[in-house]
């Protein structure tokens, strides 16, 4: 029992509700003391983290751990148990979790250490930690759907954070209800998976036995005609899909994922970088063997993460503010991840999980310092020369961004050189010329990737100071307590890359053949060797053209760029504004839901129907009270007489009956 | 026959009071004297029991029955005249007539 | 026949010894407060004729005759039919009280047995209360039927004590009741002939001393004796009897002394002893009954000897001629009181000696003996009453109330809830 | 001799309680009620219940009426609503209206009980109704019924003491 997976989330869990009840019954005082929090705000993940390592050693020896807490419900076709298992795949995202997050949770006790909200800070931090490893853990489609939610409920809390300010307030609303778009879609293909198994009459109730199920006596059931000519499979995959595109900021529905910025900079490296948004793939992941038949499911999440990658790298080029570059920059390596899952490459796409995890927590964690050494600055045009000023966070970020745009021999070389690979060789299924197609725009956009991400290293630590004199004098390295978790994640950002070096390199790529150990399917199989020395010839070469580009643009001929802006026109403006999304939803979506729902919903149905009933029964029942008023007089002798009558009433019908 | 060996002497008396007492309610707006009927009211429920339960089932449970209802009376008399002293002080009377708040 | 007689007999003479009380506590009050304060006492009044005074006992004679002969005067702004009614009320719930006081062990008389009270029952000390708890009425009406305000006031505090110490009353005998299992006098009586630890008789003062306290003091709270006479309260407030005269006042004043005199009684009966003669219980006297009596006799021959000396010595005024009323006082009470009763005493002592007793006669004796130990403890509680009132101060009226409800009443009860444990060790 | 002893107890309690309602003084109405309830205590001693019938005298007459005069004492209740109340004839026919139906079927289905029912009265056990086989069968048989009476007088006392010390 003591060394049962169900410890993971269970210490996680712990950490959260002491927290949150230190704060809660500390309020009056304004929180609790630091002192008291630090403790179970660290050793919670750090716990976990420990005991994950620890699992990970038993799952690497080929076993599956799993226990199973309780019954959660039982629906007589349907039977859930709150129960957690850990394979290979669980594996390496509960250690991403509780590492990154733990490294994470050091860095925010520096990085808050002067907010007031600091006890509030944890318990939430600690709780998207517990939701995330119930996610990751959870042993079926509806547990990991309770981690799924959890972490979006985190997620919300933690970017209205600082609630106080209405546009941040606005910023985690946003987050909160575009996830549900996406949700409803989520929840929809687990209703439908479950409502299939249920009249086939089979006993399902983990991830195994589905996978049993879908492979087995289920495969005519899932692949029967449900709308038109899809199948079953594929309306639960285009389904589940809508989920992971919320969760995981794919277009249409990356909009929230920019404006999460708004959180805490720790929140946006763990969150809205490592962990909760990779959920998606994630789940793509787990549920391989539902996905791989549906392949027109498949070839629609390849080309929309291709087209995420491409369209959110450009925005990338034309922003200002450091945190922007990498939330975009986010999104477009999760476009990465997803063309990589959408081809068929699961254990790639889990690879460049695993390795953006590192670079992009690193870039984030170094952006916050950044921004807490020039005071609360964002703006990249405001920097510059920093790297003498804060020389750990620079090299360490520099290591980073060297990761990111896919240099080797830094992590990102190796997974993203996966992921063009694996593009040539898509599912068998896949309409033809869709390969080469994903592979040229997956190209365009890691030069993108490339250059953005080393304008930003050029315009922040190099060059000449652009700092206001008076903030500059203030300007300090960050201590050791956040420069100590960037440390760590740049010496892993920049050798986790080796534990995939792949075949073509000569390597025996040790991850991927341990992620197959879970993910095993023909489909995948198929990417086993892929990848050639040209192509890594070509990524390469991409890598350093986009950062020599950079160098050239932003150190070398410092006008180029704004000529560039300037020749560019109205499309420069529209790519600096991010293509005008956000305008578009609200004048296609959300102005027009907001108006009809007052014109139909308030006007009509709220006021005139649902007011109007309302109305009719209470002055129904006041026309009524008003007759029956007339007989509370108030006068308690009026009472009796009713009551004598009723007794004399009463005692006659019983001497009649008599 | 000795009135003694049937309970309908007894009952009739009790019969008789509780009518005084219904009668006595309706009749006056004293609120302590209303109060008074309804103890005349009790001890002729007090009354029957003792008479049914002697004289039909030749058993105590009615005196047990008076005793708790005894123990009932002082606690609702108690409380009632406290709640009597209250109205007084807030209205300076205690004519029923006159307390007619929760009126419809 | 004899049954009915016995019936009547019975009240009666309960009613005639608590009359009897009456004028001997007048008399001790009178006397006593006199002798607390150094005084000689009334001693005026004489029987016209005789010339006797008998130590200011014909006081209670002429007080008799001044309240009978006093106009029956009714204020007019009072309630007429109340007025009268309340100090009747008064005497009656005082009175009734008595019924069930024994004075001596039942009395077997060849196969007859005869309870020596009022009534035979076993409700005991509850009919006690319930009809004490009459005496409220008197001293409620009297306030609110004079039609005046101090009367008024008197009454209310009078009725708020007697409430408040009447619960104080009941609390403080439930340890008793626990203690002896149960609520007949008789029996309780009887319990306390037995000894304990073999030494000490099993008396409810060596049982209760907790309970007893409480009960003294309610007690005399309860006949508004000082000092918790708040209903008269001479120097703060006037009673409620200040428009009361002659008869109906005299009621009002034999009904004090009544309930005073039964409540001795009650204490007596309830903790010490009752009509136990100490080390002696009922068996034991009849089977020595013929010694009970020499010493009963010889004890009266004795004292009454030596009473006569000592009212000879009293009266033997220096340079007082025969003729004088004083002399001739002394000397004929010597006889009467003195030496007429100890020769009586004597002759009774030598037929007593020379024949056997037989047949009802012991059980009459041991009974005569119970009675006059009975009699004994109460006149010394009498004693006790008077002898407190004249010693103490009198309470302020919240100090009565804070005594009543915060200490005699959480007292009381945890008196209560402690008897009640050792009871439940020790069975 | 003792049907006697009822005769003169109920018509008293009757009486009594008659004039009670009649009395226009509260005061007393309530001393006419105390002596209904004396006299009904001597109907349930009639009725081999002797405890109960000292209990009655205790608490109907000794605590309840005395409390309930107090309190009239202490609002001088009378004055305040003497001069208004006047039983009109309107009150009157209200109160027959009710009191002689409602009597009358009372009065009916009392004579009807004694056609149907058996009275028992040879089987009484000698100790009936005394104290000790009163207390026996309270704490033994109606121990909770008791338990709970003594929670609701402890409930009452509290309730007196708030509403007493409440400044209205």
């Amino acid at each position: 029992m003591a060394d049962s997976i169900a410890w993971i989330p269970g210490v996680l869990l712990l950490g959260a509700a002491v927290n949150g009840l230190l704060t809660l019954c500390s309020a009056h005082r304004g929180g609790p003391k630091k002192g008291m929090v630090i403790p179970f705000a660290l050793g919670a993940p750090w716990i976990a983290f420990a005991l994950s390592v620890m699992a990970f050693f038993k799952v690497k020896g080929g076993e599956v751990l799993s226990t199973s807490l309780y019954q959660w419900f039982d629906g007589t076709l349907f039977t859930v148990d709150v129960a957690f298992q850990m394979d290979s795949l669980s594996a390496v995202m509960i250690l991403v979790v509780t590492g990154v997050g733990a490294l994470i949770h050091t860095y925010a006790v520096g990085y808050m250490s002067k907010d007031p909200g600091f006890g509030r800070f944890f318990s939430y931090l600690n709780l998207f930690t517990f939701f995330m490893s119930i996610l990751v853990l959870g042993s079926s489609p509806l547990l990991l759907f309770v981690g799924w939610e959890g972490v979006g409920l985190c997620s919300y809390l933690l970017i209205g954070f600082w609630w106080k300010d209405g546009a941040k307030a606005q910023a985690g609303s946003k987050a909160f209800i575009v996830n549900r778009i996406g949700d409803v879609g989520f929840v929809l293909g687990v209703l439908l998976i479950i409502s299939t198994v249920a009249a086939s009459g089979k006993s399902v109730h983990d991830f195994a036995s589905l996978e049993a199920f879908a492979t087995g006596d289920g495969k005519a059931a899932l692949e029967s005609p449900f709308i038109g000519s899809f199948s079953v499979v594929e309306v639960a995959g285009f389904l589940l899909r809508l989920g992971a595109f919320g969760k995981s900021a794919q277009l249409p529905l990356y909009v929230w994922l920019p404006d999460a910025m708004a959180g805490p900079t720790p929140v946006s490296a763990l969150i809205h970088a490592a962990t909760m948004v990779t959920a998606g793939v994630y789940m793509v992941a787990r549920l391989h063997f539902l996905f791989v038949m549906a392949p027109t499911a498949m070839a629609f999440v390849a080309i929309v993460g291709a087209l995420t990658a491409l369209f959110a790298a450009t925005i990338g080029i034309a922003q200002n503010d450091i945190k922007q570059v990498l939330a975009y920059s986010t999104v477009s390596q999760l476009g990465f991840m997803f063309a990589a899952v959408g081809v068929g490459a699961f254990s790639v796409g889990i690879f460049h999980v695993v390795t953006h995890a590192f670079f992009k927590a690193l870039l984030f964690l170094g952006a916050g310092s950044v921004i807490h050494g020039p005071h609360e600055e964002q703006d990249m045009r405001k920097m510059g020369g920093l790297i003498k000023i804060m020389p750990i966070t620079g090299w360490t970020m520099i290591i980073g961004s060297l990761a990111l745009s896919g240099v080797p021999p830094f992590s990102g070389f190796f997974s993203k050189d996966e992921i063009l690979a694996s593009t040539l060789h898509p599912h068998p299924a896949f309409p033809g010329g869709i390969g080469p197609i994903l592979y040229v725009i997956l190209t365009i956009a890691s030069l993108c990737t490339a250059f953005y991400t080393f304008r930003m290293v050029w315009l922040t630590f190099f060059g000449e100071s652009r700092v206001d004199p008076e903030v500059r004098k203030k300007a300090h390295e960050s201590p050791a307590i956040m420069t100590l978790p960037l440390v760590i994640l740049a010496v892993g950002a920049a050798a986790i890359g080796f534990l995939g070096v792949p075949h073509a390199l000569g390597g025996h790529n040790v991850f991927g053949s341990f992620v197959r150990q879970t993910v095993t399917s023909e489909v995948e199989a198929a990417h086993e060797g892929s990848g050639a020395l040209l192509l890594v010839g070509i990524a390469v070469a991409i890598a350093i053209l986009g950062v020599l580009t950079s160098y050239w643009f932003y150190r070398v001929r410092p006008s180029i760029p704004g000529r560039l802006f300037a020749g560019l026109g109205g499309f420069g403006r529209l790519v600096a504004s991010a293509y005008r999304v956000d305008a578009l939803y609200a004048k296609t979506i959300v102005n027009p839901l907001t108006r009809s729902a007052k014109r139909i919903f308030y006007e009509v149905i709220d006021v005139r129907f649902v007011d109007g009933l309302v109305n009719f029964f209470g002055s129904f029942t006041k026309g009524l009270a008003g007759l029956m008023r007339l007989f509370q007089t108030g006068a308690v002798r009026t009472y009796v007489f009713f009551m004598m009558i009723g007794a004399i009433l009463l005692v006659w019908s019983v001497f009649s009956w008599s | 026959m000795d009135v003694l060996d049937r309970p309908e002497g007894f009952l009739m008396v009790a019969a008789v009071l509780f009518v005084i007492g219904v009668v006595g309610f309706i009749l006056r707006r004293n609120l302590i004297v209303l109060f008074m009927c309804v103890e005349l009211m009790l001890n002729a429920v007090n009354l029957t029991l003792m008479a049914v339960a002697r004289y039909v089932g030749a058993s105590m449970e009615g005196q047990i029955m008076v005793f708790l209802v005894m123990a009932v009376a002082a606690a609702e008399t108690a409380v009632g005249l406290a709640v009597v002293i209250a109205i007084y002080r807030k209205r300076a009377t205690v004519d029923v007539d006159d307390m007619t708040v929760m009126n419809g | 026949m004899t049954e009915a007689l016995v019936l009547i007999l019975r009240p009666l003479g309960a009613l005639g010894f608590f009359m009897t009380l009456i004028p001997i506590m007048i008399w001790f009050e009178r006397k006593g407060c006199a002798f607390i304060q150094d005084r000689v006492g009334p001693n005026r009044a004489f029987i016209p004729g005789l010339g006797l005074r008998l130590a200011g006992f014909v006081h209670n004679l002429a007080d008799v005759v001044k309240l009978v002969t006093k106009e029956d005067f009714i204020p007019a702004f009072a309630h007429r039919g109340l007025y009268i009614a309340a100090p009747m009320l008064s005497m009656a719930a005082a009175l009734l009280t008595y019924a069930v006081i024994p004075f001596a062990d039942d009395l077997t008389l060849g196969s007859v047995t005869f309870a020596l009270r009022a009534v035979d029952t076993d409700l005991g000390i509850l009919f006690i209360f319930a009809f004490s708890s009459l005496a409220v009425y008197g001293v409620v009406l009297a306030g609110y039927a004079s039609g005046s305000k101090y009367p008024l006031l008197g009454g209310i505090r009078g009725t708020a004590q007697m409430i408040s110490y009447e619960v104080s009353l009941g609390l403080s005998v439930m340890g008793i009741v626990l203690i002896f299992g149960t609520v007949d006098l008789n029996e309780i009586c009887r319990v306390q002939g037995q000894l304990l630890f073999g030494v000490v008789p099993k008396w409810g003062v060596f049982l209760q001393p907790v309970g007893f306290m409480l009960y003294l003091f309610a007690a005399f709270a309860e006949t508004n004796r000082s000092p918790f006479d708040m209903v008269e309260g001479e120097s703060e407030i006037v009673g409620f009897h200040t428009e009361y005269s002659g008869t109906k006042f005299a009621l009002f004043f034999m009904g004090e002394y009544v309930a005073m005199a039964i409540q001795a009684a009650v204490i007596v009966t309830l903790f010490f002893g009752g009509w136990q003669i100490p080390w002696l219980p009922t068996s034991a006297l009849i089977e020595n009954a013929s010694q009970v009596l020499v010493v009963l006799l010889g004890a009266i021959a004795v004292g009454a000897l030596g009473f006569g000396v000592l009212l000879l010595r009293f009266h033997r005024w220096n340079k007082v001629r025969w003729q004088d009323e004083r002399k001739r006082e002394g000397i004929i009470l010597a006889i009467l009181l003195g030496f007429g009763p100890a020769i009586t005493a004597l002759l009774g002592l030598t037929i007593v000696l020379s024949t056997d007793l037989s047949g009802s006669v012991p059980n009459v004796v041991a009974s005569v003996a119970q009675f006059l130990a009975f009699s004994v403890k109460v006149l010394f509680f009498c004693w006790v009453f008077i002898w407190v009132r004249w010693t103490l101060p009198r309470f302020r009226y919240d100090q009565v109330m804070f005594l009543g409800w915060k200490v005699m009443l959480p007292l009381g009860l945890l008196n209560l809830v402690v008897t009640a444990g050792l009871r439940l060790l020790w069975l | 001799m003792e049907s006697l002893l009822f005769w003169f107890f109920s018509v008293i309690a009757v009486v009594s309680a008659v004039l009670m309602v009649c009395f226009r003084n509260p005061l007393m109405g309530a001393l006419s009620l105390a002596i209904s309830f004396l006299a009904t205590a001597g109907l349930f001693a009639l009725m081999t219940g002797p405890f109960v019938a000292i209990m009655q005298v205790l608490v109907y007459a000794g605590a309840i009426m005395v409390l309930v005069i107090f309190v009239i004492m202490l609002l001088r209740a009378d004055e305040a609503s003497l001069d208004r109340e006047r039983i009109g004839p309107f009150r009157f026919a209200l109160g027959a209206l009710i009191g002689l139906p409602f009597g009358g079927f009372l009065l009916v289905a009392v004579g009807n009980f004694g056609g149907k029912v058996e009275a028992a009265t040879s089987a009484l056990p000698p100790d009936f109704g005394s104290m000790k086989s009163f207390g026996r069968m309270l704490f033994n048989q109606y121990m909770y019924p008791f338990e709970i009476v003594s929670i609701l007088l402890l409930v009452a006392i509290i309730g007196v003491v708030v509403l007493a010390k409440r400044d209205f």
